[in-house]
Parts: C-alpha cells; structure tokens; sequence
C-alpha cells in the first residue's frame, strides 16, 4: 500500500492534538475531475487517467488554502478500479472486466496513474475513491464517458529523433558516397602516427624488435580493424627500415588477419623477402594468460618500441608498466575509455578515441572508413551549432529573468521539442508529458 | 643482476611463507578455523483429498509424504557452543572442503604475482572449464526451457520441470524460427556447413544495429546535448546573480566545447582553434585522472574482498 | 546465396527494428524480432561454450605445449555441465514438491551450488583482485608526469584518491578556513566530478555516439558486409 | 637509494599493497563517512517514494566484481525493505543471479515480515543484455513468462498488473559493464523517462555523470559512495544501523584508505627517480 507516512502521521499527530472534534465512522470526501484520455503517440495501448485531490488529501490542502482537514479522515491512498464497457472484434469480455475491477492504487498527493492493461480499441470506465487511515472509503467518483485506446499511425513524440536520425544518417551516407566515388576527403594529420614512425626508426637504430599488440577483442569489432590498420602501416615503415616486428595475438582470427597485413605491407615495401609469418602468432584467447605471454617476450626479447592499437581492457596497464620498466617507447591507441587514463600516464603518445578510428581511416584510404569520418565531423558540428545556440537563447532567458519572452519560448522549443519529446511543434500550453507521473 | 634478483626472490619467499605459516598455527591453534557448520531444516508436504500438496509437519510426517531436509550454513559468530553440543549444528564435510578448496584456490591465483607457475595455470584452466559450462547451465534453465521449450512443448514442458507454468495457450509454432536459426548458428561447430551459420548472424547484427542506432542516438547524443545547454548566467532563488553557479556553468560549456573541437578531424589544429584543441584535451586528462582515481579505489576494493574470506571466512582472524 | 540473404536478414531485421520506435503499427515486429533475438543469444553461449571446447580438444589431441591443462578445462566443462543439467542434490520447489525437477538449480547445499561456491566465486574474483597489485607497480614504475598532459592527470588522480577517502577531511582539519573549505580534497573531488569530468565525458559520449550511428548505418544500407565472411 | 629504488623488485611493491590492504582488515579500522552529493541523491531518490512504491532492482554483476559491488546491491536491499517498497530483482550477466539470490536471502532473515510475491519478487536470467532490457520496456512477459519459481506472472499478486517496466517508480541498476547502467538509461531511462539510479564500479562512475541529472538521478561509484549510502541509510533507520552486516562498505574504507595513500607515494616515488634519472642523463 502506498502512504507517505512520516509527513503524514506528524501532520495527523499535530492535527489531532489541536482538534478535538472525532468524526467516527465518517468517510473522506471524494476525489473530484476523474478523466481518462488515450495516451497520445502510442499503439493504443494504454489510458492516462487524471483526478482532482480529495478535499481530505494533506497534499492538497497543503498548496491551497482550504480550511484544515479532520485527522481521521486524512487520505492515504486512492483506489482506482476499471469497468470494460465493450470489446473490439471478435474479443470477449471476461465475467470478471464486466464489472468494476480495482487496476492500481495510487498514494495520496497523486493526481495520474496509467493503464497499461487494456486492449486496442475496447472500451473502458473508470472510477476513483479515496481511502483515509482508518480504511474508510469514500464515494466514487467516476469518469463521465468511457473512453477507447486507439493507435496512432506516428509517434509524434519522437518526430525530431527522426529528423536527427535522417540527418545524421544522411550526412554518413552522403560523405561514405562521395568518398567511393573517388573524391578525396581532406583528413588533418594525426599527429600520434610520426610518433609511431619515430619509434620504429629508434627500433632499427638500436637493432632490436618493435612489438605490436592489436588488443585482445575478435576481428569482428571495430577497434581491432582499425588497429590492423595501424598495423599495415606499422610493417611498412619497419619493412623500409629494415627493423623487426613481432605480433602476438589473443585470437586465432586477428592473427590470420594480421599475417595477411603484415604480408602485403612488406611486399608494397618491395621487401617481401624479410617478411617472417612465424613472428606473428596466436597465444591465447585468455586476458591474464594473454598478457603473462606479452610481458614474458617484452622481459626477454626487450623490444625497443611498444605499439598497442585495439581494444584494451584491464590488461592495458600491466602492458604498459611492462613496457615502460623495459625503457622501450611507448605508443597506444584506444577507443576504451576507461582504459585511456592508464595509457595517457604511462605511454610516450595515445590516440585517444576517436582520434584512433581517425588515424586508422587516414593511414586506410578506405571510403568507408574516411566517408564516415567526414560524416561524424558534419554531425558534431551541427551539434555544437544546436549546442551554442541554445546556450545563447538560455542565457539570455536567464538575464531577462523570465521565459515568457522570444527568449526564453526559442529555448524551450530547442530543449523541449526538438532534443525532448514534446512533439512536433510547441502545443502552446497543456502538459504533453506522458510520463509527468514521477513526482 | 641476476644473483641478487635470486636473493631477493628467495627473501619474498621466506616472507610470504613465514607470514602465512604464523597466520595459520595461530588460528589452528583457536577452534573451528576452517571448518562450516550447517543446520538442518525439515521440508514435509502431504497431499490433501483435491490431489493437492500442502507443506506440513515435518514429525508428522508419514512414508506416502514428500519429505526431505536441507542444510544451510551457520556464520561462525552466530555459532554456539549450546549449538554444538545439543547436534542442532554439523560440520559439514563437504562445504568444508569447498571452502578450504576455495582459499587454496585464491593462493594458487595470488601465486602468478611471484611468478608464472603451474599451480596458476592449473586453476585458471579450470576457471576457464567451470564458468564455460556454469553458463551453459543457465542458459539452459533460466532461457531455453522456459523462454523456448516452454513455448514449442508447453504441456510436456509443465509435466517435467515447470509446473507453474500456464499451458492453456498451446504450442506456439513461430517460436520454430528462433529453434531454427539456434540450430544455424551452431552448425558452425561443424566441419562443413559452416556458412549457413551467418543467417543467424546476420540476424544478430542487423537487430543489434537497428536498436543501437536509436538508443545511442537518443540517449548519448541528442539527450547531451539537451543536457549541455545551460544558462550561462545563473541566478539564485532569490533572483540574484549567482556568481559561483554561473561560473561553474561557464567551465562546463567551454570544456564541453574545447573537447568537442580536439575531436573534430576536418580541421586543422593551428592558431586559435590549435588553442582551444589545448584546452580541450587538458579538460581531457582531467577526465582521465578522475576515471583513474575511481579505477583504482575498484581495485583495491577487489582485493579487500579477497583478503576478507581468506582473514575472516577461512582464517577466523576477524 | 551465400552472401545475399544474410544481408538481406540483416538490413531487415534492421530496419524493423528502427521504424518501431516511430510508428506504433510496427511495433509489435520489432517486439518478435526482439524476443527471437533473446533466445539466439542462448545459441551464442552454447557456440562460445561449443568453440571453447572444440579448441581445448584440438590442442590435447595434437598434444600442443599446456595440453594437460585444455584437459582440466575439459573436464571441468563437462562435470559442470553435467552437474548443472542433472540438478544434482536439487530438492523439488516447495510450491511443487511432486514434480522432482522443479527445484532450482542453484539451491543451497546442490552440486551446481557448490561448484559455484567454492570453484567460480574464488577464481573469479581473485582473477580481478590481483589488478590491485598491478596497479601498484605500474604507480611506482610507469606513471610519470613527463608532461603538462600526465602531469595533470596525475595531480587530478592524486586529488580523486584522497578526496575518495577520509584522507581528504582528516588532512585539512583545523587549519583551513571556512571560506576556503572547498579546497578540501573531498569536496574538490565533487567539482571535478561533477564539472571537468562531466564535460569531457560528455565530449568523448557524443563523439562516440555519432561513431556508432555511423558503423550502424553502414551494416543498415548494406555498405559494410565484412561480417558475411570471405568467400 | 636512488639506484636501489630504480632496481627495486616488483614484488616487493606487491608486498607493500598487500600489507596496506591486509592490516586495516584485521586491525578492523573504520572512519567515519560524510555523505556526498550523489550518495544523497540516490538515497533521496528511494527515500522520497511513497511506501509501496514500485522498484525494478536489476544485479547487472557477477562474483568478480562483488567486492566492489556487494555491499551497494545490500544497502539497496535493505534501503527499499524498510521502506516498504514493491522489490522486482533481475539480472542481466549469467553469473548474476547468485548476486540476487543473496538479497533475498537478507530480505528473508531480516524482513521476516516481507512476503514473497506481494512485496518482492525475482525473475531468472535471461540472455541478450541490452535487448532484454529494451524488451521489457513494452511487455515484461514477453521475456520472465514466470518468475524465478516457475510460477505465472499472472497468478503473483505483485506482478499481476503489471504490463510493462514503465510501470515501475524507479530502477536501481547496480551494474559492472555491459550490459548495466549505459544499457539502462539508453534503452528506459531516456526513451521512457523511467527514473533510474546507479551504482556501479569505480571504472564505470565517470563516465555516468553526463546523465546526470535528467537521464540518471544518481550514481554510487564504487565502494566508497557505498559507504556513505550506508551512512545516509543509518542516519535515518537505527535498526540498519545496529546491524553489523550492514556495515560492510564502511568497514572496507579502511583498507581503501591506507592503499590510496601508497599509491599515492608509489606515484611520487615513481616520479623522483624518473626525476632524478632524467637529471643524471639516463633515458
């Protein structure tokens, strides 16, 4: 049963004390204004129903001024109970539905509840008591009409998702399309990439190994694409230098796919002679098992260049400690957030996010890859653009001190309508939220 | 290097052997380290003249009853000596077992800190096996008995394993679908055949694309940005202008904002979008060093569970 | 064949499940899609169970280095299985105590319990509670302010740890002023939660956002077919 | 000092975390905790429900992460039992059901008075992480046709009217990855305005505070914001204060406070001999 007993018992505790007058076996008044509506941009399957407070309910007395309430008859709770009128089709209508039936109850100080329990297109009654503490009931007091749940052929809440997803989508298809279609797309250079060139160039100076971790997820996840990307470029420039790479992996299909890379970047280097497969290999598809293989060639072979470009998880900080106990140069790169902080700390260079995807669609020259860039990029600009004028309609709402002006109606258009669920367009006044029931 | 690496190595051996070793004649020397004790409960059920079973006395209880008893255990500090002697509490072998099996489990793990050694690679070989098949359990009980046997077998299914279930609705043929595309996917164990197993998947990623799509875009792109717009004057209850509000509403946009153009890739970092590129990743690393203070507070969490079952459920030290 | 109607599976299935979020006539197909998609997953554990063994059993049969230890995984893959489907020392539901496989299959004092209890709890989580470990050593050998970036992520980290503790009060107790009192680490840590963090998470969510609509809609028109395999 | 720091054995840093974390367990430290802004928000977000309210309690963890977690999803528990409140427990990981179980056993042995199938309930696993949740966001049978006794949701007095999770006053989401609270407030959070509060693992807490405040009412970050939720809790209830097991985040602050400050010397530490290497000319 739903009470809000703390305020509720301290009120009826204080009221009691001052009044003396008992009305026993009395009833709380009814609530008044029951009305039962559709609910609007769904498939007919639920009625919002709303009530005026009982003159009884602490709750309203307490915002209005009306005169005090008897302690006894303080509401705690509303019943709400349904009557099925008539069916749809070839439905029946249980014994039961034929009469009233209680749905739901309702704690004092509510004015809406929704019923999610009825048929499309049926008809529904529906009437609403309130309930005081010692149980007594008041009158009913019932909806004037039945009502009927129907369907709406849009959901006009969501209308400006829509449109964002039309025009999000569409700028990614628009630039994947251009890109296949041969135009070039201008891409700023990652800065993070010299550094791994550098590094490789450090590698063969010293003559030893540049060891290249793809992350431990499958081939099918994006990270790991992209981090064979890196990788194609990574085995070109130590195929032209002449330096070693080693590549372990955590997946059988990484490493076939990594071999593959490796191979084909060596033969574009015009040294397909100096490409070795066995370096790189599969170990084990465990994380820790993974790692301990890692941290045990990095301990023993000492690679001069450390290159991590996947997806990362808790392995990512025991890589780079190792890494960075050996003094090799450290380069990282990874979409996990939560992963990031470790590297940042403790790799000489991080492509950080996004700037990991960016640097793979860069070095790939792949339509796909660099179309949805282009397209990304148009899209946080027109959120930034959405994001700045909003900031200036609030702001100057807030310094005129009220939202009854162009100001304050342009912000909320913005902030309700097109990034809420307000529909469409601004209703003008009225409550178009469904969900207002959280109080 | 390496003599002294020696040195050192046997040194945190004698440690961690003479801690360990002090820790365990301490408490065997108390009583009842590393030992559980279970109660036992009495579950009878007699069948009333409508064919019914309802619970009943357990002492009552007559050879056509169902009856049996189960264990749960006793925490040691509930656990009394009056407990003890009157046989209302047992040691149970097998648990103790599991738990001594348990705390030799977590030092098998801890070992791989001095050292790849079989004993890790042991219990990792089996934490491997164990979850593998634990999952494979659930899913057969918790999904593919009630949420697709229930609905192609529904009768057979009530008389064998679920009982409370409602039958009345008949077998449901389309849930043959999923059946089938279950069988596809694992034809990829097979030898051959192993194609047909990407209808299946197809299925998985074109469902997975279509509701991510919706739920990122709702969710993490236009819900920010609805929640970044804020007023960039902000005024108290009174109406008064609220200057640490507003300046903490200032800080946020400009980050928010400065972090924005770090990842925008169209543009070339130089003059004043270079500097506010600057800003923006140090509000980045800001970020970070939040994220790394909380990973880390998770970690040592971790661990402190740990230590408290070895100390404190097998130990008996607190 | 081969290649056609899993695309064609998976733009539809797609599909469906967008326009159900916008029209209210479609959205009981998305429901179906969805409810056959929650009982595939159960397909997928059985194949990642499935493709784990089918590996350990390729590598005990070529003898591979370590194959003793895929004979472990084997057979406590098997005994578990075995264990948990034949509900061993499960006793009947109360409700139902005619019915001998009603009981749950984890109940209190059953083999699956104890497997679980005393062999998945202490591996896992000791598993991950050796990170605390880690985490110290990469403290003292790897994180270094070796510029204005590390730096402040260190300095930030530094405040977060204390702030997260009683450190954070204790240290400033008796000394700072009232008007400086939200300099202390505790409540420092509230403002770069609730306002630097924030801002950047925000930033890198957004980002990541637009990155998902773009791989997603790549699987959706069909562009992107690199999970229909090779050949 | 310089050069035996440089060349110090790993093991011996690993030492030093185990003693940090191991003496204040058995010296059994505990410091008192004062609530912060989100351990407030999200105890006022169960608080200030009517009694009886209706709460989805989804254990989106397994054993790994219960260290961090446990004593969050307890507090939870035990917050809404003496509130009253309509408990509806599920799990998204496969190894989470155990994590409820636990619960209901604590609601069992210390709300004698809560009854199952009127005032708590639990539905089993079931698999597909975030597509679950989106399922049941329009038709919870669809995905638990029983409750986790194999009973029908129609024959449980407390889910009998209940459609969907749009039913529900408040989900509280204590989650360790994916699925958990991102999955939360993509798929009823936001779409639904379902209000929903957090508590997840320190890794997962920042990156929650942008849904904060309109898409998530608050968030737990680890075992810390645990402690002060246990504070909040006891200020309010004494019985829960008098229970030793509810005690557990806070009792865990201690080996949480002697570990952040080695770290945080390991850091300086670390950093001196990077310093004074650097100044010596050694890479």
């Amino acid at each position: 049963m739903k009470t809000h007993t703390i305020p509720m018992l301290a009120i009826a505790t204080m009221l009691s004390m001052v009044s003396s007058a008992f009305a026993f076996g009395a009833a709380p008044a009814p609530p008044s204004n029951v009305v039962a509506v559709d609910a609007p941009d769904d498939a007919g399957e639920a009625i919002i129903l709303s009530w005026a407070l009982s003159p009884n309910d602490i709750f309203g007395t307490l915002e209005s001024d009306t005169q005090a309430t008897d302690p006894d008859l303080v509401v705690s709770v509303y019943y709400i109970e349904r009557r099925t009128d008539s069916a749809a089709g070839n439905g029946s209508i249980s014994e039961e539905d034929q009469g009233w039936q209680q749905i739901s109850e309702s704690a004092a100080g509510e004015v809406t509840t929704t019923d999610r329990k009825v048929q499309r297109g049926w008809s529904y009654s529906y009437r609403v008591c309130a309930v005081d503490i010692q149980k007594e009931t008041s009158s009913w007091a019932a909806t004037e009409e039945p009502v009927r749940p129907i369907m709406q052929p849009f959901n006009m809440s969501k209308a400006w998702l829509a449109i964002f997803m039309l025009m999000f989508g569409g700028l990614i298809a628009y630039f994947i399309n251009v890109a296949r279609s041969g135009k070039k797309l201008w891409v700023r250079p990652i800065a993070g990439l010299a550094a791994i060139d550098e590094a490789v160039g450090r590698a063969t100076e010293m003559g030893r190994p540049v060891l290249f971790v793809t992350g431990i997820q499958d081939i099918n996840e994006i990270q790991t694409l992209a981090g064979l990307t890196v990788l194609s470029r990574v085995a070109k420039t130590a195929a032209e230098y002449g330096a070693q790479i080693e590549v372990p992996t955590c997946r059988s299909l990484v490493m076939a796919a990594a071999r593959e890379t490796v191979e084909s970047a060596y033969l574009a280097a015009g040294r397909p002679d100096s490409y070795q497969p066995d370096r790189i290999h599969y170990l084990t598809d465990e994380q820790f098992a993974f790692v301990a293989g890692v941290t045990g060639y990095m301990v023993r072979e000492e690679p001069a260049a450390c290159i991590y470009m996947g997806g990362f998880y808790a392995e990512s900080l025991i890589l780079a400690e190792t890494g960075n106990h050996i003094g090799a140069i450290q380069v990282a790169g990874t979409a996990m957030p939560s992963q990031l902080p470790f590297f940042v700390a403790a790799c000489d260079y991080t492509l950080i996010g996004e700037e990991f995807f960016a640097a793979s669609a860069y070095l790939s020259d792949d339509p796909l890859q660099i179309g949805s860039l282009k397209g990304q990029d148009y899209g946080k600009f027109i959120s930034v653009l959405i994001l700045v004028i909003g900031i200036c309609f609030a702001t100057f709402a807030s310094m005129s001190g009220s939202d009854e002006n162009v100001w304050g109606a342009s912000k909320n258009f913005i902030k309700d309508n097109m990034l809420g669920s307000a529909g469409l367009l601004p209703t003008g006044s009225g409550d178009t939220d469904i969900e207002g029931d959280d109080s | 290097m390496s003599e002294s690496k020696q040195q050192s190595n046997g040194l945190i051996w004698a440690v961690v052997f003479i801690i360990g070793a002090i820790m365990l004649v301490w408490s065997m020397s108390t009583s009842r380290t590393g030992q559980v004790w279970v109660t036992a409960e009495q579950h009878a059920f007699v069948q009333n003249a409508d064919g019914d079973w309802a619970k009943t006395d357990a002492a009552s209880a007559t050879s056509n009853d169902i009856a049996w008893t189960s264990y749960s255990s006793v925490p040691d500090n509930e656990l009394t000596d009056e407990m003890i002697s009157s046989g209302d509490a047992k040691m149970s072998w097998s648990r103790t077992i599991g738990l001594w099996l348990s705390a030799i489990f977590t030092l098998f793990i801890l070992s791989f800190l001095v050292g790849d050694n079989p004993a890790y690679k042991f219990a990792e070989a089996m934490v491997v096996g164990t979850s593998a098949g634990y999952v494979m359990v659930i899913g057969l009980w918790d999904v593919f008995v009630p949420n697709l046997l229930g609905k192609l077998f529904p009768v057979m299914v009530q008389n064998w394993a679920l009982p409370g279930m409602d039958a009345s609705v008949g077998t449901q043929l389309l849930y043959i679908i999923p059946a089938i595309l279950i069988v596809m996917l694992l034809m990829q164990l097979m030898p051959a055949g192993g194609w047909i197993s990407r209808w299946p998947i197809a299925f998985f990623i074109g469902i997975t694309a279509g509701y991510r799509m919706i739920g990122y875009v709702e969710a993490d792109l236009v819900a920010q940005i609805k929640a970044a717009i804020i007023p960039l004057y902000e005024t108290g209850a009174d109406g008064t202008f609220a200057i640490w509000d507003t300046m903490n509403a200032c800080i946020l946009t400009i980050a928010t904002l400065s972090a924005m153009v770090y990842f925008f890739f169209s543009i070339e970092h130089k003059g004043f979008v270079g500097k506010t590129a600057r800003l923006g990743i140090w509000f980045l690393m800001i970020t970070f060093g939040a994220s790394f203070g909380y990973t880390v507070m998770g970690r040592i969490a971790l661990l402190a569970q740990r230590l408290e079952f070895l100390f404190g459920d097998w130990l008996h030290l607190i | 064949m081969k290649r056609f109607v899993p695309l064609v599976i998976a733009i539809v299935a797609g599909f469906v499940l967008l326009i159900a979020n916008f029209i209210p006539y479609a959205e009981g197909w998305g429901l179906t899609a969805q409810e056959w998609f929650n009982i595939l997953a159960v397909g997928a554990m059985v194949l990642g169970g499935g493709n784990l063994i089918k590996l350990q059993l390729m590598k005990i049969s070529s003898k591979k280095a370590g194959w003793g230890y895929a004979a472990v995984t084997v057979v406590c893959f098997f005994a578990a299985i075995f264990i948990g489907m034949g509900k061993f020392g499960v006793h009947p539901n109360e409700l139902y105590p005619n019915y001998a496989w009603s009981g749950y299959y984890l109940e209190e004092g059953s083999g699956m319990w104890w497997i679980y209890q005393h062999m998945i709890v202490p591996l896992t989580s000791t598993m991950f509670a050796m990170l605390a470990f880690y985490v110290a050593t990469a403290a003292f050998r790897a994180f270094r302010a070796k510029n204005t970036e590390a730096t402040l992520l260190l300095v930030t980290a530094g405040i977060v740890l204390l702030g997260r503790t009683y450190a954070g009060v204790w240290l400033f107790e008796g000394w700072l002023p009232d008007w400086l009192l939200w300099l202390r680490f505790d409540n420092l840590t509230v403002w770069i939660m609730d306002v630097p963090n924030t801002a950047g998470t925000r930033a890198i969510t957004i980002g990541i956002a637009l990155g998902v609509v773009a791989t997603s809609l790549r699987i959706l028109l069909g562009v992107d077919r690199s999970y229909l395999g090779q050949d | 000092m310089y050069n035996t720091l440089k060349n110090l054995d790993r093991r011996w840093v690993f030492l030093s975390m185990f003693l940090a974390v191991s003496i204040p367990i058995l010296a059994k430290t505990v410091f008192p905790e004062v609530v912060s802004k989100q351990a407030k928000l999200v105890f006022d977000a169960i608080e200030d429900l009517p009694d009886g309210s209706n709460i989805l309690l989804s254990y989106d963890f397994d054993p790994a992460s219960q260290g961090e977690l446990l004593p969050m999803a307890q507090a939870f528990t035990r917050h809404c039992s003496a509130k009253g409140h309509k408990q509806y427990y599920m799990a998204l990981w496969p190894l989470g059901s155990p994590m409820v179980d636990l619960s209901v056993e604590t609601i069992e042995s210390e709300y004698p008075d809560m009854v199952y199938g009127e005032d708590f309930v639990k539905f089993d696993y079931k698999a597909g992480g975030e597509a679950v949740i989106r399922m049941i966001t329009q038709d919870l049978r669809g995905m638990f046709p029983l409750d986790s006794k194999g009973v029908s949701l129609d024959k449980i007095p407390m889910t009998k009217n209940i459609k969907n999770i749009q039913d529900m006053d408040l989900i509280v989401n204590v989650s360790a990855g994916d699925p958990g609270t991102k999955q939360w407030v993509q798929f009823a959070a936001t779409p639904f305005g379902i209000t929903t509060v957090s508590g997840c693992t320190g890794v997962q807490a920042p990156q929650m505070y942008p849904y904060i405040p309109e898409q998530l009412a608050g968030v737990l970050g680890a075992i810390k914001a645990a402690a002060e939720y246990e504070a909040a809790i006891d200020a309010v209830y004494p019985d829960i204060n008098d229970n030793p097991k509810a005690q557990e985040a806070k009792r865990r602050m201690g080996p949480q406070l002697v570990a952040h400050s080695l770290m945080i010397g390991l850091i300086i530490l670390g950093n001196w001999i990077f310093y004074v290497g650097r100044k010596r000319g050694e890479a």
